[in-house]
């Protein structure tokens, strides 16, 4: 078996660099060419790109452009994704489809899915979907920006679910002149340009700072309650969001009587309520994951001091999961999350039914519908900016494909009317807070009014 | 003759139990002593009180003018002393070779950085080491055997081994824990030979607890007889023979009228 | 063999059909079945789900070579039959017990289509019963064909589903020097396509009958009469090569897998690390990641030009962040390094966990940025050059893992390594002989957290940022699951259980919900199987198997060694 | 002697364990002063007080009950059974998924609230023994002669073994663990406030840690297993079927672990795949922090832990000023970890152990 194993190794590793040479030395003159057309294609761009531009394009397109050199040229700084004729248009996604998070970036990719299906075409060419894993982490995000940008036809990306995996793939993408629509990253720092915002990094999520402010608006001005408490998890996401109501709240005129954290993985949260119950906060914010989100839920209710609290949770647990699994406790609590009740016929007549048909399940999440506006931008932007051949091939230039995206403005998506800020904030910032009934999730109000 | 080693008053305690109780003991400076006693007499515990392994709750050691009280068994074996065990504790999976060089790091002084930077001086005092490795094995009559596992010596050869490995460090006091436990006659009579020609060649005091008593009595210049912890006897071989709390201690109270301690009496298994 | 053994014929036909049952019902099957191996053909979860029946036929045909064809194939046709029953019981189960997925979650509709070939349920599992059943008539009948054509044979087969399974890997490398046209031929989205599996089948086979028949025996003479000066020449041939190789490796891989090679080489670096503790001083370090996360925090801030950091050039961080590791390592190693063996392993896994939740503690979110971590890492530059893509990275790893793979072989072969040696072997006996215990222990977790230290630093760069989720209790189980898996103590072991436990899920990625089952799985079979590893180092390889092979005197395997010590893994 | 030869004889490692022992007590002694007489962080009054300390108490109840599995299995082979904390898991999915939901949804939850409490803990206890004999069979029993780390090793392969597993057959979403009505809301013993689960907590840990400490002493099985954990070579000269003691110990060990799961249902009504990992690793802890290998310290040690983790973090950190106290506290739990062994690794009432055992 050992040996066997260690032949089969070597055998592949033989194979390899067998395909290697024998690559190398049949291509060897349309490599040197490409070489020979990169460094032409670079004069004419003088760009602003450092020199650690991505090679790989050049190679690769090199080749193609020859073909349909006689009608059109790549004029952009940035480089240009040709598409030959009956090749397909490629957008690649980067969402968490692993691990814990599931559960959000699986959502998403079914709305960019939705997305493909309701628009097979564009300008003649058919649209395909390559489907990264961004691992919810920096180094996911980091391995799924490399893989992505290894394949020079792919025009832009959706993603990512989660913000610490936004962060490297935004340099990474920037960098080799991508662009990247994000449908759930909120973290304020990725469109802020002191911290980590790059050209290209668009995303239809809303800012943190909103929903937190939404939140802080709500139980002050709406419920009329004047102290108030938060907790996290340690998480970015929780964590940002927490201090962003905190914050708000304060800023309001309340009272911030306790901002704690607890460990996402905690048993015994009696002693953390216990503390905060000696506060006498109104009202306790706690935008958590599961099981965390639950677990407080659940001994909220028995502490002693936290009677009359009221309990409120974000996006994080809002599924029907989270009320299975606080049976009872969660009635009466508040959670805040993006504004799903949108007025508009298409979600709920379309959307949903087609959501239904096509997955089998109702959405799991809200972030499908912020992944479906963005894959519709971003094809937009394609369709706007495209070179068309005679033949059908297409040239799309890089940087105007940013541009077209960054020039979005009054955008009717499903999430509302959609306008990119300088910064890439695209999203028609409504959050709705729903309020448990009866184990439903039933709409109270909205930050829109 | 000066004493290389002193011990006075020397405690120590297993919870209730105590082990070593106000032993005062002495070996003169290349002399050969041995400890003998019945089993569980605390002869292996005082072995382990010189070495440091145990701290002694009470009483001093005196090792050469130096106080071993406290030190750290590395700290002790770098002042010159080096031990065998009684069940061999060799370093089973390195060759016999490494054990040697192991045995000799008392003597050994270059940086741990060394050989990554391949500085000069380490590489000579390795050659030089292994050099000298090779010759105490062939001392020990280990001659081409350096290359093979210490678990797959042979038992007599472990033993050597064991014993060479304790030399490497060039002590000046070897301690040796019953170096002819398991073995024939014929081998018996070689270490014990062996042994005496350490000290007559190379000038090494040595301490011996032994059971077999025709190696103790044929060697010994001066022997203490343990019972309970306690030092019950002390003399040269022929006072000790005759001793009759020594008889009582190995045969029993009602042995002790009737009994003369011959050597082949007191022979008992490892 | 001329009766079937019908006691073993059932008991590891049901012990198959268990192992496929668990696949399915854990959801292993339907996700793996998204991957396609041979496109149209064969799927990775076809494949796990197969694999079982066919290894089951394939075992209860034994090993004797005289055997009667007829009851070697029953054998192997019921073995593979019992394999597939448990699973079309829960076929049968899942057909009148509807509510069944609120129990058991994976039991969905997609697996029962997928076990059933798509059919309706009844014909679907007779289906499956006679495929699996017929796995196993193959698996047996595996041992009728002659052993020099079924040698190749499996060699050839086993390469098949070798290279479609990690089609990336020649996909990427062919996209580097053929048309895209040319490739897509071959490989279509995922896995190969079936013609291209059966030229490279056939390629195989070829190459394996040809080394078979013409090569193998001179090759053998060959080594058998090669002088010790020849070996080393060609060791060192083989060292320069593979050096060259490994300098111009990039322009082959392309950009996506020179990222995973420097992901590889991350971890190789740590494990090199690791290997020092574990391997070399025996000290189990179940915290490992805790002196990671200090190499990458220390350089972080140091070099992140945010709020929160100081702007430093990113060669004088490196080597900060390395000391503070180091620092850090002695200064935690000092109390516990009293400790042995498993309390060692514990204390240290709770040393991980308070560094765990102090770097996302609010306590130190004004120091290192808690939750929100530290963005804008500073990138390495030699004047107006700076490091930016994988490939940079990947020299700035390879250098990292050349040095530490230069110190820790020459720390082995040193004074220093026989000192470990001595101590993971016998502590007591180590300080005997004048060996400072804390000190040499110190030394290897210094080192081994230097090395750690070192990853830690170029992971921050590398990724651009760093946050507090990149140093879980999971990093420092992974970095020992390499040294175990590659061969404790073995410094090229390290880098083949790098390559395998890091490279090959990070092509998978359908693994990485199974990757920690698989961890666990691949610990326990180790350690009962191979206790060595894959490539364990001659040290280890003679004392797992020393009463085995070698015995110069049959007295020693029974001598007192051998109760008395106990080599640390 | 000469200042350099002192200074030579100076032991830097005692130097450096005196200054963490200062650094610590100081840091307790600052934080509790400053908590208690100068009001630092939120003030609490007494009945907060008795909240922190009752649900410490119960908190430990469950930690002395994992506990248990450790300390026996320690006692006997000498390994850190790593994995034992997924024993506690597997009850609690298992009776979860499988008996507890249907029960509830049928309604007899609260008709028969009893007998659903002990169909809930057999399946529970089932599953667990099970899930441990099956691990002992395949990854201990074949490694018992095998350096001692190798056992830890196929421990912690085990651990995520189980953890995974559970999560392919389950889910990996959280389920809610259906609580009789009855025994929601307070109740009011000594003048003491009690939630009633933490109550029943507290009592049947403790009945149960008397009745296995009754079980070990007393009966046959017990005393085999006390003979098999001093020497397994005599005991099996003595006629103990040594492998047989051995998976008694572990089955006892998880036996106790479901029964934990159930309690531990009870109180924080739910349950999901990973939830076995962090308990097992505090209980371990607690198991060292009395003293492994003895029942009464495993017991003494949760509840010990319990307390320390509850009050602690109210009580130290912020007194110390630390922002997120709770957050910590796991760090608090850990740092005794070390401590202890650091400085008293017989544990609290823990003998010392023999040369050869440490």
């Amino acid at each position: 078996m050992k040996r066997l194993s260690l032949l089969a190794l070597l055998a592949l590793i033989l194979s390899l660099a067998l395909v290697a040479c024998g690559g190398g030395a049949t291509t060897e003159t349309p490599v040197e060419e490409a070489v020979a057309t990169e460094a032409s294609t670079e004069e004419e761009a003088p760009a602003e790109e450092e020199a650690a531009t991505e090679e790989a394009p050049a190679e690769e397109e090199a080749p193609a452009e020859e073909e349909a050199a006689g009608s059109m040229e790549c004029t952009d700084a940035m480089g240009c994704v040709t598409v030959a004729p009956g090749d397909p248009i490629v957008i690649a996604s980067a969402l968490v489809i692993s691990g814990p998070n599931i559960e959000l970036g699986t959502d998403s990719q079914r709305g960019i899915e939705i997305a493909i299906s309701m628009r097979p075409e564009v300008l003649g060419h058919p649209v395909e979907l390559q489907a990264e894993d961004d691992g919810c982490s920096a180094e996911g995000g980091q391995a799924a920006g490399t893989k992505i940008v290894a394949n020079p036809q792919v025009v832009g990306i959706i993603g990512t679910s989660c913000s610490g995996a936004g962060v490297p793939l935004s340099a990474i993408m920037s960098d080799a002149g991508y662009l990247m629509i994000s449908p759930s990253n909120t973290s304020p720092a990725l469109t802020d340009p002191e911290q980590a915002w790059k050209p290209g990094y668009f995303r239809t999520a809303h800012n943190d700072l909103i929903q937190g402010a939404a939140m802080a608006t709500f139980a002050f001005e709406e419920l009329g309650l004047t102290k108030a408490a938060a907790i996290h998890d340690g998480d970015p996401y929780t964590e940002g969001l927490a201090s962003a109501f905190y914050d708000a709240f304060i800023a309001l005129g309340g009272e911030g009587v306790g901002f704690e954290a607890e460990a996402a993985d905690a048993t015994n949260v009696e002693p953390l309520l216990t503390s905060i119950a000696a506060a006498e906060p109104e009202f306790l914010f706690y935008p958590v994951f599961q099981p965390l989100a639950p677990l407080l839920t659940n001994t909220a209710k028995t502490v002693t001091g936290l009677e009359n609290t009221v309990l409120a949770a974000a996006d994080g647990v809002f599924s029907p999961s989270f009320i299975e699994a606080t049976p009872g406790t969660s009635e009466g609590m508040y959670l805040s999350g993006p504004d799903l009740s949108f007025d508009n016929a298409f979600y709920s007549e379309e959307f949903v039914p087609m959501y239904q048909e096509m997955f089998g399940s109702e959405p799991t999440n809200v972030y499908h519908a912020h992944a479906f506006d963005a894959t519709n931008i971003l094809l937009n932007a394609v369709e706007s900016v495209a070179q068309q051949g005679e033949d059908g091939t297409l040239i799309i230039g890089r940087q105007a494909l940013r541009d077209a995206v960054a020039a979005t403005s009054g955008y009717e998506g499903v999430t509302g009317t959609l306008t990119c800020s300088e910064f890439g904030d695209c999203a028609d910032a409504r959050i709705a807070v729903s309020k448990v009934e009866n184990g439903e999730f039933v709409p109270q109000w909205s930050n829109a009014e | 003759m000066a004493n290389i080693l002193e011990a006075t008053n020397v405690t120590k305690r297993f919870g209730g139990l105590v082990a070593v109780n106000r032993l005062d003991f002495a070996i003169p400076e290349g002399g050969i002593v041995s400890i003998i006693g019945p089993n569980g007499a605390g002869k292996t515990t005082f072995f382990n009180c010189i070495t440091g392994f145990y701290q002694i709750d009470d009483g001093d050691i005196v090792f050469n003018g130096t106080s071993l009280k406290g030190r750290s068994p590395d700290k002790i074996t770098r002042l010159g002393i080096a031990r065998t065990y009684q069940n061999i504790r060799l370093f089973a999976y390195m060759s016999a070779i490494e054990n040697i060089l192991a045995g000799m790091e008392p003597r050994l002084n270059s940086p741990w950085f060394g050989p990554v930077l391949g500085l000069p001086g380490t590489r000579a005092e390795e050659e030089k080491a292994v050099e000298e490795a090779r010759q105490l094995l062939r001392f020990v009559g280990l001659r081409g055997k350096g290359d093979s596992l210490a678990r797959n010596l042979p038992y007599g050869d472990q033993r050597r081994l064991e014993i060479a490995r304790a030399l490497a460090g060039n002590p000046r006091l070897l301690l040796l824990d019953e170096p002819t436990a398991g073995m024939n006659p014929r081998e018996t009579a070689e270490t014990t030979e062996f042994i005496r020609n350490l000290r007559d060649e190379i000038g090494i005091t040595i301490l011996l607890i032994e059971h077999d008593m025709r190696v103790v009595m044929g060697i010994s210049e001066d022997i203490t007889v343990l019972d309970y912890g306690e030092k019950i006897a002390q003399g040269t071989p022929v006072e000790i023979q005759g001793n009759p709390r020594v008889i009582e201690a190995y045969l029993g109270r009602g042995a002790a009228g009737a009994a003369h301690l011959t050597v082949e009496s007191v022979e008992e298994p490892a | 063999m001329n009766t079937i053994n019908w006691r073993r014929v059932i008991q590891v036909g049901l012990i198959m059909g268990v192992v496929v049952l668990i696949a399915s019902i854990i959801g292993m099957v339907q996700t793996f079945d998204e991957r396609d191996m041979i496109a149209g053909l064969l799927t990775l979860g076809q494949l796990l789900l197969f694999a079982p029946a066919f290894y089951g036929g394939f075992s209860v045909a034994g090993k004797d070579e005289r055997r009667a064809p007829v009851p070697t194939l029953l054998a192997g046709l019921l073995a593979g039959a019992l394999a597939a029953v448990p699973v079309v019981l829960l076929v049968a189960l899942a057909g009148f017990w509807t509510t069944i997925r609120d129990y058991f979650v994976n039991v969905s509709p997609q697996l029962i289509e997928i076990l059933t070939f798509g059919r309706e349920s009844v014909s679907g599992s007779l289906l499956l019963l006679g495929v699996m059943a017929g796995l196993g008539l193959l698996g047996a009948a595996i041992h009728l064909i002659p052993q020099r054509v079924r040698r190749p044979f499996i060699n050839a087969t086993m390469f098949t589903l070798v290279f479609s399974l990690f089609s990336d890997v020649p996909l990427n490398i062919a996209n580097q020097f053929l048309s895209r046209d040319l490739v897509r031929l071959v490989f279509p989205s995922k896995g190969i396509t079936v013609v291209a599996a059966v030229v490279i089948f056939a390629l195989a086979l070829a190459v394996a009958l040809w080394w078979e028949f013409s090569g193998r025996a001179r090759r053998q003479q060959q080594q058998a009469t090669i002088t010790p000066e020849a070996r080393r020449r060609n060791s060192l041939i083989v060292m320069v090569v593979s050096l060259a190789l490994l300098l111009v490796l990039p322009r082959i891989l392309g950009i996506f897998l020179t990222n995973v090679v420097a992901q590889v080489g991350t971890f190789v670096l740590m494990a090199l690390g690791l290997n020092i503790v574990v391997g070399f001083a025996g000290l189990l370090d179940l915290g490992y990641v805790a002196f990671f996360a200090v190499g990458a925090y220390v350089t972080a801030l140091l070099t992140s030009t945010g709020d929160l950091g100081l702007g430093v050039n990113f060669w004088i961080a490196m080597p900060i962040g390395v000391i503070a590791a180091v620092l850090f390592g002695i200064v935690l190693g000092i109390p516990v390094l009293r400790l042995r063996g498993d309390y060692l392993a514990i204390v240290t896994l709770g040393f991980g966990e308070i560094i765990r939740v102090l770097v996302r503690s609010d306590l130190l979110k004004p120091v290192i940025g808690g939750a929100q971590g530290i963005l804008d890492v500073g990138r390495p530059n030699f004047g107006s050059f700076t490091f930016v893509t994988p490939e940079h990275y990947y020299y700035l790893i390879l250098a990292g893992c050349m040095l530490a793979l230069f110190i820790a072989w020459r720390l082995r072969d040193g004074r220093a390594g026989r000192q470990w040696m001595a101590v993971r072997e016998d502590e007591d006996v180590a300080e005997a002989v004048g060996i400072n215990l804390v000190g040499t222990k110190l030394l290897a977790f210094a080192i081994g957290a230097g090395f750690a230290g070192l990853a830690g630093a170029i992971f921050g760069s590398r990724v651009g940022s760093v946050f507090p989720n990149s140093f879980e209790l999971l990093i420092s189980i992974n970095v020992l699951a390499i040294i175990i898996v590659g061969g404790v103590g073995s410094l090229p072991g390290v880098v083949l259980g790098a390559f395998v436990l890091v490279g090959l899920p990070e092509l998978l990625r359908e693994f990485v919900e199974f990757r920690l089952l698989i961890y666990g799985i691949l610990l326990i079979v180790m350690m009962l199987v191979r206790p060595e590893g894959l490539w364990p180092s001659a040290v280890r390889r003679r004392e797992l198997h020393a009463a085995e092979t070698d015995e110069p005197s049959v007295a020693a395997a029974e001598g007192p060694l051998h109760e008395e010590v106990q080599p640390l893994v | 002697m000469t200042l350099s030869q002192r200074l030579r004889d100076i032991d830097w490692i005692d130097v450096w364990l005196w200054v963490f022992r200062v650094v610590i007590i100081l840091g307790v002694v600052i934080g509790i002063t400053r908590k208690l007489f100068f009001g630092a962080g939120t003030t609490y009054d007494s009945s907060d007080w008795i909240d922190f300390f009752i649900s410490g108490l119960s908190q430990g109840g469950l930690y002395a009950l994992i506990a248990l599995g450790y300390t026996m299995v320690y006692g006997v082979l000498f390994m850190i059974n790593f994995a034992h904390g997924e024993f506690f898991m597997s009850g609690a999915m298992a009776s979860t998924y499988l008996i507890a939901s249907t029960l509830a949804a049928s309604g007899f939850i609260n008709e028969q609230p009893i007998l659903y409490l002990v169909l809930v803990t057999v399946a529970a206890v089932l599953t667990s023994m099970g899930v441990s004999l099956l691990t002992e069979r395949i990854a201990y029993r074949p490694l018992r002669r095998a350096p001692r780390l190798v056992p830890l090793i196929t421990a912690i392969g085990a651990s995520f073994f189980w953890q995974y597993i559970f999560r392919g057959l389950f889910g990996s979403a959280v389920k809610a663990f259906p609580v009789p009505t009855i025994l929601e809301g307070r109740v009011n013993v000594f003048g003491l406030d009690f939630l009633k689960v933490r109550l029943i907590v507290i009592i049947v840990s403790i009945l149960a840690l008397i009745g296995l400490y009754l079980f070990v002493q007393k009966t046959k099985t017990g005393k085999s297993i006390r003979a098999v954990a001093e020497d397994k070579d005599v005991a099996a000269l003595m006629g103990i079927d040594v492998d047989r003691a051995i998976a008694t110990t572990f089955a006892i060990g998880a036996m106790m672990a479901g029964i934990a799961a159930v309690l531990w249902g009870l109180v924080f009504k739910q349950v999901i795949f990973s939830m076995g990992f962090v308990p097992g690793i505090k209980a371990f802890t607690a198991a060292v922090l009395g003293g492994i290998g003895s029942i009464p310290g495993a017991a003494l040690g949760g509840f010990f832990l319990g307390v320390i983790e509850a009050v602690g973090p109210p009580l130290i950190l912020e007194g110390l000023g630390a922002p997120g106290a709770h957050q910590l506290k796991d760090v608090t739990a850990f740092l005794l970890l070390v401590l202890v062994l650091i400085f008293r690794p017989q544990g609290i009432i823990g003998e010392r152990l023999a040369e050869k055992k440490a």
